[in-house]
């Protein structure tokens, strides 16, 4: 499969010199190397810079609204499991606005991919913080900088039971690539919170500053241990780029679902048995 | 005789009135004619609630004040109850609980029933509702046989004991009942030509499910709100014999953004909430209406604003849904009145989200969703009518038509790819700032209202269109407006129960022109006759109102309708 | 000679034309009239995005769509901007801009400019925006000390290097323009009894921002959301000079029960909004109505449903307002037209909902928040009046008044408690399942909106009351509909603005009974023309909408109304 | 001052046998001994059965929407910082519908005390699963039992930078109160998750399951690590009693935001200048 069936490069609204760029670049590659088939995908986004990437595959996507990304993309997966899902947003889609759906789909361990661009920033209002951003990070709405702890997906993801959560920044593309065909691969919810400068409004987390405050795990690095995860996932400076924890074994929320346990038939294909309802009318009362 | 007999059960949650009113209302449907309703308190143990069961010479829905048979569980209900008692009221408890000074006074007819204790010689506190329901059957003449059936049916799964048991109190009560209190079987008018068979006890909650069963439902999000979760714990239990899969989720807001999610992948969703979690939904009720992905929303509606009476009824919620979600863009309202509208409409709400690719509503209420009554059996459509198409590799989602309807294909069947966009979008689905392409989009969706007026589900009228003075109505006050009409002489009066609510066809204008309209709705601001005014530029003369938290019943109607005509 | 001299600078996001805008309505206003409006892409570079700057002979607040003087600062946008040219139109840019077939072939008057070739002389590209200023201000003949003044206090924060080379881009575009281009001052009419120092230049963004400190608003929460966000950053920015505390909250649920939290601990909340964010606060406003605690919500309309068009202009969330929230509650709606309007009715706001503890809503929209314009100087009220009460040992905060309005105490000042409940509730406020409490609780509430109109906000009449024709409109086309009836000589013509939408007073319907009326409005399904209808029973003759997410220009008002006329 | 002052004995709508009324128990105790002056206290709850509680006390309550307590109670606390605020609640009102509320007003530290009610299930809508009911537990709605990985709240919080996280049982009524001394205490936002037999809907996670499944934490605990603090709050069987966490050092949301930095005046006893505003319009244009 050519990569060329997930390209549509018309007028693409993103600022030049921007992250998305990149990711778009590594998921195009992630979906190529893994020989997707672009009928058998769904994009679902919200709202936001990063929330457009759908406009610019040649796939089905749903862009929806901001924040709610995921309860359309849980959907989905759960009427047909045969479709690879794959939510992504920005940070301000996912753990602002969207918060409550972050946590109680982590919890369902749905079989999607969760792509999140994290600029700290929110993008597409011209640069207000984001939950991410910096303690102190000034913009024009947070003048004398922002106040509260910022939000640490991949730490609150563990805690909520996630069995795959890993980091990638835009400027390593390729390994950004392995990260999203892992995470397509893993059965269960799968987040990836990837770094991505935005030039326009975040002018202190530039590409330099990532390149400075990030680093790979060593291949060592084992993965499938949660208390190492715990303390890990608590570094920040300079933040762990890779996989931080995976755990195999976990059921998914679709094979736990009462209608799947025993059929497997998704359900768009199952036939209603109409005189069985009508039977409900029929018996003696 | 009268016309009906109103037995009303007094206690406190936590004593099982709901059972009793389970078995005595189908045990009654063995012969009578029978309907149900509740009066519940926003709470789980004490408090006061009261069931009513009726008696009644035709299939009804509706709701009487005046009690002619009160079974009191606890005392605490009688001054709640006081102006529904009558002279010839018999009241049935424990002995204590009828020496009420106000009883004494009134010289009501009082029978002592000592139900705790004969609930303890039958195992224990656990079993007194039983006891109520054998001193009930005892007193209705009902089929004892028949309610120790039930007893079995319902108590099988509790082990030997626990039907034993019960078998135990519901003979204790009969036969002291039997020996104790005189039938009032006579008083009981024979229903001419009913024939049990014909008809199925269900409450409005089971009809909206059933109907959404035959609607081909198979999808369902939402989160628990009264008078709503019935139904979705109905389709739940009934999800693994036909293949529905319901989810509770964290919110309503997810609710509803799983219903479109499921809709857009090929299933047909469904959410059911009430006025809180259906304030909840107004963005996702926008999305819907931008991306044209079908949704089905039932709204349970009950007393607001916020979180008001949760557990009583209202219907005031229609004017949310009329102008739901922010921008422009059409829809679908519908509302049962009868329990086989709640199956045919549910039903029909299904294939119309399908058809036009609107959100459609379903407006019920407390009173509705809760009460019991005999629905008239109906054949359902051999299979749900099914528009998605299967996408060739030109699809466009959203290409131009006359009807401005585009062709629905789903994600991985066919060639093309489906692209759904809530912001403005071209017909390819791609965002766009075009001026003109946004003109046609907007034109595409809104004329969909037209379209959807060629599959408008009539109005019901009863009486003669001649008529002067016409009475119209929606949702649960059908029942109560029909049986007053049907117990009164009044000539140059018809009736008409509207069953969709928007959009509505400009015949009615025409046909309403130059009459004298009364619209009774159970809401303060008469938001019906202010959609008719908006809609059809109908001024609607009366408007007769009940916004205490109860549903109309007959005594009000007949009173209010004498105060307006005046 | 023309009325008016409309500019257009046409190129694409951050290009920087938003300061050459800011910069040159400043300097014009120190000799004319004008006024200037935007048209942007929901992108934050490239696209196509165009400011209107437009010299007026009288106050304006408007759109026109004929351009006079067209700057291009890249070549992308003359497809778009094709219909707006006409033979007169001067064309200024890049040479290589300047040579589309299509200018050429038109025969257009062209400059050509080498900005960018300026720019570089001036220290790089950064100075491309400040050149073109300086080669309008030559060609405008304005002030050039003036503008090299704003350029200082603009950027003497960033350092001398950047005041110096900004300044040098500005000699550098007048140079060259004053030297190659005709001066057009002739063509722009000079104001009669034009004084600047009674007039102030903002937006509509800062009028409202004004206007709420002026009406004591000291918190604000709210979710940043196009094109609302300004007054939350216009207002977090002066919040330190004037003690408010501004909030990002994390959604806009949480926006709208943090200001009502703030309203019940003695602050006065502000949440601003469009139309996702007003649909995401749905249930918080049933539960302002239930609690009786104030809010005030600014709405910057945008076209919709859903994400629409984010960063244009629409008035399609009246209807939503008109019954937002579940359950019925009284409101109050409020839309400024002028900027004059934007300070006194938001001001305004503050007022009526500390008095009737109701939510009062603010409609704006794209156009109105993002335009420039001249407001007239006025004198503000001395002090926000207050309404909160110090409570007494046996305080009730919802006790029974005549007006339906209780006095509203503040925990912590007094010596009562104040007791709030979403639940029905007593006087006391305390949960009730009471019935006769209910009726008299909810008929409180109602019977507010009688009282608001105590305080009704006048609406606006310009011309004749005897008139045959009346236009009525609401919100931003009061600039466009004005200006437009100054040009043209109708007579039985007469325009109404409201300021108020709701609740409205029956005497409107009196005044125009047997009129003629025709309402203009920047959506597609005439949401005022509805309003009229179902709250005053008037009938719109006419109604002339838009919806491709551009205001009404000057241009259509005068086509549509002859349409409509003929 | 009397603990009577809390007390509003009238017409109580919690079933014979609840957790909440020792909850209440405790609450009163509390505040009693913390000759805390009503007049200055103010409950904000949502909706639910356990939200009820400010109905039973005489004090300033804004009982406002199921979901929402937090966004009340965090702007009446730092418009007036010298109110007490609580927050006050069940599992499904904190953890289910307002989740979003839950994440982000532990990330600001705002000063209120948090008080949920565990009772593991819906009780006001009558017993649906919770975010917190276990895998397996039947309902009338989930009949096959629950699916979904139970939150964890204290863990959450404490990855989202809670500097207090205690839990405790309703049937140890003392130690509650002392919970609740110390949390209100706490300078900054304190999360007790109560853990609450539910007799009506619960029948398996009952007082005597809970006396099984929990254990106070031993007197040398060390609350001040984040390290013990991570592992205690994994632990589930048994369930760990007492304060799991606290950290004291962390500013508050109200000590941070610029309207207090310099002047500490409260908000609303502060006067608007009308003359400066006057000014912003008569400035020359
Ligand atoms: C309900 C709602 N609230 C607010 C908005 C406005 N809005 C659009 S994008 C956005 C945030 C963008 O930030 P982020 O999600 O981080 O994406 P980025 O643009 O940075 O990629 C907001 C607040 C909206 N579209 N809908
Ligand atoms: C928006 C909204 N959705 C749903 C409800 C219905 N509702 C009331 S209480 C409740 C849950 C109660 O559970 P919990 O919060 O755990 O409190 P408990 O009764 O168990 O103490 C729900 C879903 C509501 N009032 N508002
Ligand atoms: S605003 Fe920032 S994140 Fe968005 S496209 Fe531009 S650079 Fe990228
Ligand atoms: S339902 Fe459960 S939690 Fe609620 S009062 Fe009853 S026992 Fe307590
Ligand atoms: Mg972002
Ligand atoms: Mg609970």
């Amino acid at each position: 499969m050519s990569t060329y069936e997930y390209r549509n490069d018309e007028n693409v609204a993103w600022c030049p010199g921007c992250g998305n760029y990149a990711i778009r670049e590594a998921l195009i590659d992630a979906l190529s190397k893994l020989h997707m088939d672009p009928h058998q995908l769904v994009v679902s986004s919200g709202i936001g810079q990063a929330a457009k990437m759908p406009q610019y595959l040649e796939t089905n996507y749903f862009n929806g609204l901001h924040g709610r990304a995921l309860p359309v993309a849980c959907a989905i997966k759960s009427v047909n499991p045969e479709l690879t899902v794959i939510a992504e947003g920005g940070d301000g889609d996912m753990y602002g606005e969207g918060g409550n759906h972050l946590i109680h789909n982590i919890r369902r361990n749905i079989d999607i991919t969760h792509i999140v661009h994290n600029n700290m920033v929110y993008g597409l209002t011209k640069g207000q913080a984001s939950p991410t951003s910096s303690i102190g990070f000034t913009t024009p709405l947070q003048e004398q900088g922002v106040i509260n702890e910022p939000f640490n997906p991949l730490l609150v993801a563990l805690s909520l039971g996630a069995t795959f959560i890993a980091r990638g920044f835009s400027g390593y593309q390729e390994h950004l690539s392995e990260l999203i065909q892992k995470a397509i691969l893993h059965p269960g919810y799968a987040l990836i919170d990837v770094m991505q400068p935005c030039p326009s409004f975040n002018k202190i987390n530039n590409f330099a500053w990532y390149k400075k405050h990030t680093y790979m795990l060593e291949q060592a690095y084992k993965k499938d241990s949660l208390a190492v995860a715990f303390t890990k996932a608590q570094e920040h400076d300079p933040y762990p780029l890779g996989i931080l924890y995976r755990h195999i074994g976990r059921p998914t929320f679709e094979a736990c679902l009462p209608i799947y346990k025993e059929n497997k038939t998704i359900l768009i294909h199952r036939k209603r048995n109409q005189k069985d309802v009508q039977s409900l009318i029929d018996y003696p009362s | 005789m009268k016309n009906s007999f109103c037995i009303v059960i007094s206690g406190e949650a936590g004593q099982g009135i709901q059972t009793i009113e389970e078995f005595l209302v189908r045990a009654i449907a063995k012969n009578h004619f029978v309907c149900s309703s509740k009066d519940i308190m926003s709470r789980i143990r004490g408090g006061n609630n009261t069931t009513e069961i009726r008696i009644t010479s035709q299939q009804s829905f509706a709701y009487e004040e005046t009690i002619d048979l009160l079974f009191l569980l606890n005392d605490h209900a009688i001054e709640r109850l006081w102006q529904r008692i009558q002279p010839h009221t018999i009241i049935l408890g424990e002995k204590e609980f009828l020496a009420h000074p106000q009883i004494l006074k009134r010289g009501l007819t009082v029978y002592p029933i000592p139900f705790s204790e004969l609930a303890k010689a039958s195992g224990g506190k656990l079993f007194e509702n039983t006891v109520v329901v054998g001193v009930l059957t005892a007193v209705l003449e009902l089929n004892i046989e028949f309610l120790k059936q039930q007893l079995r049916d319902k108590f099988k799964t509790k082990g030997q004991d626990i039907v034993a048991n019960n078998e135990n109190a519901l003979q204790l009560g009969y036969t002291f009942a039997h020996e104790n209190i005189p039938s009032i079987g006579d008083d009981i008018e024979s229903p001419i030509l009913y024939d049990p068979s014909e008809y199925k006890v269900i409450d409005g909650t089971e009809a909206v499910g059933i109907g959404a069963l035959a609607g081909g439902c198979n999808y369902v999000a939402s989160y628990p709100m009264s008078p709503s979760t019935g139904v979705l714990v109905y389709l739940s239990q009934k999800g693994q014999q036909f293949d529905v899969l319901v989810e509770q989720s964290e919110d309503e807001i997810a609710a509803l953004n799983m219903v479109l999610g499921a809709w857009y992948a090929g299933a047909r969703g469904l959410a059911t909430t009430s006025g809180g979690g259906l304030a909840l939904m107004q963005e996702a009720i926008s999305l819907s209406g931008m991306t044209e992905t079908p949704c089905v929303i039932h709204v349970a509606q009950r007393p607001g604003p916020a979180t008001g009476l949760p557990t009583r009824t209202e219907q005031a919620d229609l004017s949310l849904v009329q102008y739901a979600g922010h921008g422009e863009f059409p829809r679908i309202i519908l509302s049962p009145g009868s329990l086989e509208d709640g199956v045919l409409l549910t039903q029909r709400a299904f294939t119309l989200a399908d058809r036009y690719q609107v959100p459609v509503f379903l407006l019920t209420d407390q009173f509705y969703t809760d009460s019991l009554g005999l629905m008239k059996k109906m054949t359902l459509p051999a299979e749900p009518e099914s528009f998605v198409v299967k996408s060739e590799s030109d699809y466009q989602r959203y290409c131009l038509s006359e009807d401005g309807i585009s062709p629905r294909g789903i994600p991985g069947w066919g060639e093309g790819f489906v692209k759904v966009d809530s912001d403005e979008h071209t017909e390819e689905g791609l965002i766009t700032e075009s001026f003109t392409v946004r003109v046609a989009m907007n034109e595409k969706r809104l004329k969909k209202r037209e379209s959807i007026l060629n599959d408008y589900v009539t109005e019901e009228w009863i009486g003669n269109t001649n008529a002067k003075h016409i009475i119209i109505s929606w949702g649960s006050t059908y029942g109560v407006i029909k049986e007053w009409l049907a117990s009164t002489t009044l000539d140059d009066v018809t009736y008409i129960h509207l069953k969709q609510l928007l959009p509505l066809p400009e015949r009615l204008q025409r046909e309403l022109k130059e009459k004298t309209i009364i619209c009774i709705e159970n809401n303060a601001t008469g938001q019906l006759a202010n959609l008719l005014k908006v809609e059809l530029n109908i001024t609607v003369t009366h408007r007769i109102n009940k916004y205490n938290g109860a549903p109309f019943s007959l005594e009000d109607i007949l009173q209010k309708w004498n105060e307006v005509m005046q």
